[in-house]
């Protein structure tokens, strides 16, 4: 029964019977992500056959430790989101369903021409739920370069087919590694395909427009979930199964770099909320793209799961203040939370997790990011992060000392008057931004369990015995 | 100014693909461990079963039956990729129908028909219908399937909307056809998976190479992608061919 | 041969990409960049001498030499997804359209 | 009680400080003067052989008596600057959150005074960090916290940098060891010494990095000032003696070049310190804001203690310790006084105010006897300090940083009279007419850090005594007394008897003063100008532009806080271009990014 193909499937099928049960979408819609947030925890880890054809003939599903607990994390949240905004999904229920199925498959799949199938899938229904935000000039920009990508994914990966005559991600990574020719064409057009989706810095053009309008929903949809599996793929791709050369690994760490720090440059002068969220995304993007290019796969995971989880409650308050005020830009958002401070709380721990302070997450993937590079013996990744890091500290801390202050620079405390405009969010949003923030909290103070599980999935892809990382029980491993 | 620098940048990449693909003359570099068992295995259908050889119309209860091997892969070794295919085109005619969703009234082209045009029309329409349906039915036996018999199915629509000024596809049914034969397509998948083992297994004897009741489930898998193919094509030709109507 | 035929499409589809202003012209240039792209799917299958790999009455046996059937289904495949996402593509334009009265990404007066 | 104990509680009273606040703002802030009172006491009762305790997790402090010494300062200050608490609470945005965030700021300071881990010690020095960085903005200033976070973090990353460039080295975090093996490797070992005196700077506020004291000090809350002045800036000068005392800087740079005997790097650290003190002075004297002013004497003070830290010998290293505890107390106390006038008049402004000695006679010597002791004058504690860093100084032969720091020492007589003649003596405005003395629980946390500088001053050898063992376990020769006397190296100095000198000098002077007639008092608003009408009376206040002769000789000076906004102008203005370059709204723009990132990827493939 638990078979991961259940995750795919009842999705798929629920979509294609919403269309004519038109009455019951949503409950349908609901139904269907229940049931693979519940089925996501008793998937066992193996390789599972899809037509009954053995890997490379047929198509099969890989659990493995590393895609396990994206799986558990975006279906839970997937679920989630879409509770905390049930009044807007109605029209889009279908393609919620295949949204989640398109997900799921990237997550699980583990055949190369499967992935761009379900990249498709993803993408187009992101194209489709974009529409919710109107704004369908930006839209058109997301499909060309999106639907550019995935055809320089898919010669890339057929330019493999060719030289290696698999599609089969182990067996291709098993003959890569034997092979006679480096096929570094292929890699850089499968690299500049899922570059476009994981935003890093010249492909990404359709970002901005996208994400700055985002809504509630879309926000956390676009921006932490496709974000997060978008990243998830690329390190499955180029951590578990092509192999670099070094001078390419150079090039491609710069260009992540160059993504890095861009984009704490492009946050630290945005005005509005959520253009600040987006360029921070795309940094993090950066980062987790430098992490896996290095091989330094464990912390990629960690920065991958804090930037999901973070991101999410980011986008979500970001979109839902933007509902209710009209507006996000940030100078006219003073003192927002004082009249509602359990949200205020929660986005708060949200981006001090975001910016690596102790009693946070983020502290400790900030912790293990800079032991990892420093044990490869990098100095000057470490060096860029902590600027990175250092401009990220200073527009976050910015953005959140405007929001629980009100009052003009230089006025006393006691002669300024509380805001009149009030904050309505709905009770569901609160509960999960806390929750969330909580379990930020939480893992803060013990992450050993987190950090545990990622070594787990960075191994997965390439095992490496010298890995350190530091945890509160044990402080250095 | 604009034009050259960009047929130059294009050019330069185009010499650089060129020459990291190709070491000498036009054949591609290729990599001397490369797997060359998989479409031998397709073709001999040994996937599974240790098959020597197949011969048409003679070789039974293989592990796929269908005589044509590129349907073969589609629906039934790499049947995955094709479910998911599907879906793209029935995202895309649900994201057309959706970005469209104020243009309801039909379109009035400029010209009129004509009695010529329209009994022509007829008279192909119902043919291409055959065809379409036969493509699908006989999927697994000759070139085409699935795909291009529902495009045939939606291009005979497409015929009846250019020669009939009022003839409006009743997009209802449409949907319903689409609705179902996905749903039913999954439903198989999942029956493969209690049923036998694994999910769009083909778990119906598989005949004789060749006959055309034969290959299992593969002609049932194309003749509902037929007729989802033919009625999302259908339903996207339908949407494009409307106003706005004014509100 | 043929697959140099699909590389020169795709660069004049990237080409096309890269100068076009006119939502329609991008949306063909993408077109014919996926044409190229199929064809260039289609001809690393190629085998010397194949024939199409479907056993019929003449070509009776599967010990004769046929082409590589695999990237023939995956560009069936592609060729589908591909029309998917032109059908997706040009709703939006028509979406545009309707609020911009053209089709030129000059013209709209979009702020940067 | 162990330290773990205490630390770990003192974060989870930080927490039920947070509850109960929401409850009663009264009670919380009653649990922000137990709390940091209680820890005194525990710390004072055991003694600096506190047990180090348990480890939980990572989370291991090892008991030293510079850690102690450290924390019982920073103790006695957040337990006297508590007593303000209660009377902020109505003025307060989010006074909970105040609550909470005092007592996690102390938390984080002491954990991090007895980390024994390079991880732990970050850890708490960040929390101690943010949770201040946090109260700043309950003041006046928004863009305060956000340029003392920004200071701060860059210090705090140069700091992680150099314990990952040990760390990658040596494999551990652990800081006896790392730091031990560090003369092994001496290329690292002089990077890791530039970045981590980087981090002190930054924590102590030594020029160029001091733009964000007079900022953050002089805008954070009345009750919080104090705190940032006294406490936390002190986190630098222990970071330094880290750096200096701990780490074998001296031994790293044996082979360097010398200036006056001394490794050009540690010069190097003088010359900077020497300018922050002269920096400080003049800036400090130019100040109209109270809280400002002092917010730059603590520039110009910083400059002494990294003097006396970065000479590391007997003299100055206990010269610099007694500096930290003397300047500690001292500018906390001053702080506190000008927070108890603004809670009853409501400005810090020097030309605001006038004759504050008729109302609040005891604020008035309080802050009397604190810029006495942070000027270095005798009897008070800040005089011993300086005396033995003049004494090293002296014996060093270093003529320029002498001459700076004399030229400190001089510009603060300047600096301190300022607020003391502007603020306290001088004319009454009728609009304080009605202004009372501090309430009893403001005066008293007052009194009694005035009662410690001056009992320092006068008898400072048990202190002294202490700071010799901690300069014995840091390696250093320590300091020696003898009786009520101190041995330098050209001479001894007994405190006490300058006390009772300066003592037989006040009283005569007291008498003297009292035996002249009586002056008349004149309202402030009764001005007498030569048929000339006066509009605003307040110009004419003699506090406005009260060093102007001497602001006038330095006004043009070059401005570093422009340097800094330019930075931050630049980053902004490149974020800009960026974003303008690669978010256009046409899709053609990103498909030749796209081909070109692969041409150029491709080249760079081709030239390897």
């Amino acid at each position: 029964m638990s078979q991961p193909i259940l995750l795919i499937a009842i999705p798929l099928g629920l979509a294609f019977l919403s269309i004519i049960l038109k009455k019951i979408k949503v409950p349908l819609l609901v139904l269907g992500l229940l049931f693979s947030s519940m089925l996501v925890f008793f998937i066992e880890k193996k390789s599972y056959i899809i037509g009954g054809f053995k890997p490379p003939f047929g198509i099969n599903l890989v659990v493995d430790d590393y895609n396990l607990y994206f799986i558990i994390i975006v279906n839970v949240l997937f679920l989630v989101l879409v509770l905390a905004n049930l009044s807007a999904v109605k029209p889009m229920a279908t393609v919620l369903l295949v949204a989640s199925a398109g997900l799921n498959g990237l997550l699980l799949t583990g055949d190369l021409f499967n992935l761009f199938v379900f990249i498709e899938i993803a993408s187009i229904a992101a194209f489709i739920l974009l529409t919710m935000d109107k704004q369908f000039l930006k839209v058109f920009h997301y499909i060309i370069i999106g639907t550019l990508a995935s055809s320089l994914y898919l010669l890339g990966i057929v330019i493999l087919y060719a030289q290696y005559g698999t599609l089969n991600m182990a067996d291709m990574s098993g003959l890569i590694d034997g092979g006679s020719i480096t096929p570094t064409i292929a890699y850089l057009l499968i690299f500049a395909g899922l570059a476009v989706e994981v935003k890093l810095l010249p492909f990404n053009g359709w970002v901005k427009g996208v994400l700055e309008t985002a809504s509630a929903f879309t926000g956390p949809l676009i921006g932490s979930l496709y974000a997060g599996v978008m990243l998830v793929v690329f390190g499955r791709v180029f951590g578990g199964v092509l192999n670099l050369s070094g001078t390419m690994v150079t090039s491609l760490t710069i260009i992540g770099v160059i993504t890095l720090l861009a984009g704490e440059f492009m946050a630290f002068q945005s005005k509005h909320l959520r253009q600040v969220w987006l360029n921070s995304s795309i940094a993090q993007s950066g980062l987790a793209v430098i992490l896996f290019l290095q091989g330094l796969h464990h912390v990629a995971v960690l920065v991958i799961v804090a930037n999901i989880i973070s991101k999410f409650v980011l986008y979500l308050v970001s979109g839902k203040i933007a509902a209710v005020i009209g507006h996000d830009k940030i100078a006219d958002l003073k003192g927002i939370f004082m009249n509602k401070k359990a949200l205020g709380i929660a986005f708060t721990i949200t981006s001090l997790s975001l910016i690596g302070l102790p009693l946070f997450f983020g502290f400790f993937v900030k912790i293990n990011i800079l032991i990892a590079l420093f044990q490869s013996s990098n100095m000057w990744i470490p060096a860029l992060v902590l600027i990175a890091a250092l401009i990220e500290s200073a527009y976050v801390i910015r953005l959140l000392v405007t929001m629980w202050q009100v009052g003009e620079e230089g006025e006393k405390p006691e002669t300024i008057e509380k805001p009149t405009f009030s904050l309505k969010v709905g009770f569901v949003t609160c509960a999960i931004s806390i929750i969330l923030g909580l379990m930020l909290l939480v893992s803060g103070v013990y992450p050993d369990l987190v950090i545990n599980q990622s070594v787990k999935a960075g191994n997965v892809l390439s095992v490496n015995d010298e890995i350190q990382v530091f945890t509160m029980e044990g402080g250095l491993e | 100014m604009k034009r050259i620098v960009s047929i130059l940048l294009v050019v330069v990449l185009g010499y650089f693909v060129y020459t990291s693909l190709y070491v000498d003359g036009f054949d591609m570099a290729v990599s001397d461990n490369r797997q060359t068992s998989i479409s031998d295995a397709y073709i001999t259908k040994s996937v599974t079963s240790e098959n020597e050889s197949v011969t048409y119309m003679e070789s039974t209860d293989l592990e796929n039956g269908s005589a044509n091997i590129v349907t073969a892969i589609v629906t039934d070794y790499r049947s995955f990729d094709t479910l998911g295919e599907v879906t793209v085109l029935f995202l895309a005619s649900i994201g057309v129908s959706m970005v469209l969703a104020g243009f309801t009234k039909k379109y009035q082209f400029k010209m009129k028909t004509n009695r010529i045009l329209k009994t022509g029309a007829r008279l192909v329409v119902g043919l291409a219908l055959v065809l379409g349906v036969y493509m699908f039915t006989h999927g697994h036996l000759s070139p085409g399937g699935g795909f291009p018999g529902g495009s045939i199915i939606g291009a005979s629509i497409l015929m009846m909307y250019l020669s009939e000024e009022n003839f409006r596809a009743r997009m209802a049914s449409f949907k319903w056809m689409e609705s179902l034969a996905g749903t039913v397509y999954v439903l198989i998948g999942i029956i493969g998976l209690f049923v036998a083992t694994y999910f769009l297994e083909n778990f119906l004897p598989t005949g004789t190479v060749g006959a055309l009741v034969s290959a299992g489930i593969i002609p049932i898998v194309y003749i509902l992608i037929g007729l989802k193919v033919g009625s999302e094509v259908s339903g996207i030709i339908d949407q494009f061919l409307t106003e706005e109507v004014a509100s | 041969m043929i697959q140099i035929a699909g590389l020169i499409l795709i660069l004049i589809g990237l080409y096309g990409l890269i100068t076009k202003r006119n939502i329609i012209k991008m949306i063909i240039a993408l077109n014919v960049l996926e044409i190229g792209l199929n064809l260039f799917i289609v001809s690393v299958g190629y085998v010397q001498d194949g024939i199409a790999p479907i056993l019929t009455e003449v070509n009776n046996s599967s010990g004769l030499i046929f082409v590589d059937p695999l990237p023939q289904a995956l560009v069936l495949t592609a060729i589908v997804i591909g029309m998917g996402t032109t059908a997706l593509s040009l709703a939006f334009a028509r979406k545009i359209y309707a609020t911009h009265q053209t089709f030129d990404l000059n013209e709209m007066g979009v702020e940067e | 009680m162990t330290i773990t104990m205490i630390v770990v509680g003192l974060m989870a009273l930080s927490l039920v400080t947070y509850v109960v606040s929401k409850m009663s703002k009264g009670l919380g802030s009653v649990l922000t003067i137990l709390g940091p009172l209680v820890a005194l006491l525990f710390f004072l009762l055991e003694g600096s052989g506190i047990a180090s305790g348990s480890s939980i997790g990572i989370l291991q402090f090892g008991a030293t008596k510079l850690g102690w010494f450290f924390s019982v300062t920073m103790l006695i200050v957040y337990g006297c600057v508590a007593f303000f608490n209660p009377y902020w609470m109505k003025k307060l945005v989010h006074p909970s959150a105040y609550n909470m965030l005092y007592i996690l700021s102390l938390a984080g300071t002491i954990g991090m005074f007895f980390a024994v881990d390079f991880i732990v010690l970050f850890i708490f020095l960040e929390i101690a960090v943010f949770a201040s960085m946090f109260i700043i903005p309950f003041g006046k200033s928004r863009n305060a916290a956000v340029v003392y976070f920004a200071m701060s973090t860059f210090g705090s990353f140069a700091f992680l940098y150099a314990i990952f460039m040990m760390y990658g080295k040596f494999g551990s975090f652990d800081i006896s060891f790392v730091l031990g093996q560090l003369a092994t490797e001496p290329t690292t070992a002089i990077w890791v010494i530039i970045l981590m005196g980087i981090a002190a700077f930054v924590k102590l506020g030594i020029f160029p990095f001091h733009i964000w004291l007079p900022m953050a000090h002089g805008n954070a809350p009345d009750t919080f000032s104090p705190i940032l002045s006294g406490g936390l800036v002190k986190i630098g000068a222990f970071i330094a003696i880290m750096v200096v005392a701990i780490a074998p800087t001296y031994e790293v740079l044996k082979n360097s070049y010398e200036v006056m005997g001394l490794p050009i790097l540690i010069y190097i650290v003088l010359i900077i310190a020497a300018i922050s003190m002269v920096v400080g002075t003049l800036m400090a004297i130019k100040q109209d804001d109270a809280k400002k002013l002092i917010a730059y004497s603590s520039v110009a003070n910083a400059g002494y203690i990294i003097v006396g830290i970065a000479l590391n010998d007997q003299l100055s290293l206990s010269g610099a310790m007694m500096h930290i505890f003397a300047h500690a107390i001292a500018s906390a106390a001053a702080f506190l006084s000008i927070g108890a006038v603004s809670y009853r008049t409501g400005t810090t402004k020097i030309s605001e105010l006038g004759g504050m000695i008729q109302k609040m006679p005891i604020t008035y010597t309080v802050y009397l006897i604190s810029i006495i002791s942070m000027a270095g004058i005798p009897p008070m504690a800040g005089f011993i300090s300086k005396w033995l860093l003049f004494q090293s100084l002296a014996s060093h032969g270093l003529m320029f940083i002498g001459a700076a720091a004399f030229f400190g020492s001089v510009g603060s007589f300047l600096y301190v009279f300022r607020p003391l003649s502007g603020l306290f003596l001088g004319q009454l405005k009728p609009q304080h007419n009605h202004v009372k003395e501090a309430p009893i629980f403001m005066v008293v946390p007052m009194v009694i850090l005035s009662g410690i500088s001056l009992f320092f001053g006068v008898l400072p050898n048990g202190l002294l005594n202490f700071i010799g063992k901690i300069q014995v376990e840091l390696g250093v020769e320590g300091i020696t007394t003898v009786d009520t006397a101190i041995m330098g190296n050209n001479g001894l100095l007994d405190p006490t008897l300058v006390f009772i000198n300066f003592g037989l000098g006040f009283v005569k002077a007291f008498i003297i003063f009292m035996s002249l007639s009586k002056s008349r008092k004149v309202g402030l608003m009764d001005t007498y100008t030569a048929a000339e009408f006066v509009y605003d009376p307040n110009v004419y206040h003699y506090a406005k532009s009260y060093y102007a002769p001497i602001e006038r000789l330095y006004e043009k000076h070059p401005d570093i806080v422009a340097l800094y906004k330019g930075l931050v102008q630049r980053v902004v203005d490149l974020g800009r271009l960026l974003q303008f370059i690669f978010f256009k709204t046409k899709p053609g723009t990103t498909a030749l990014f796209i081909v070109l990132t692969i041409i150029l990827v491709l080249w760079g493939e081709k030239i390897w």
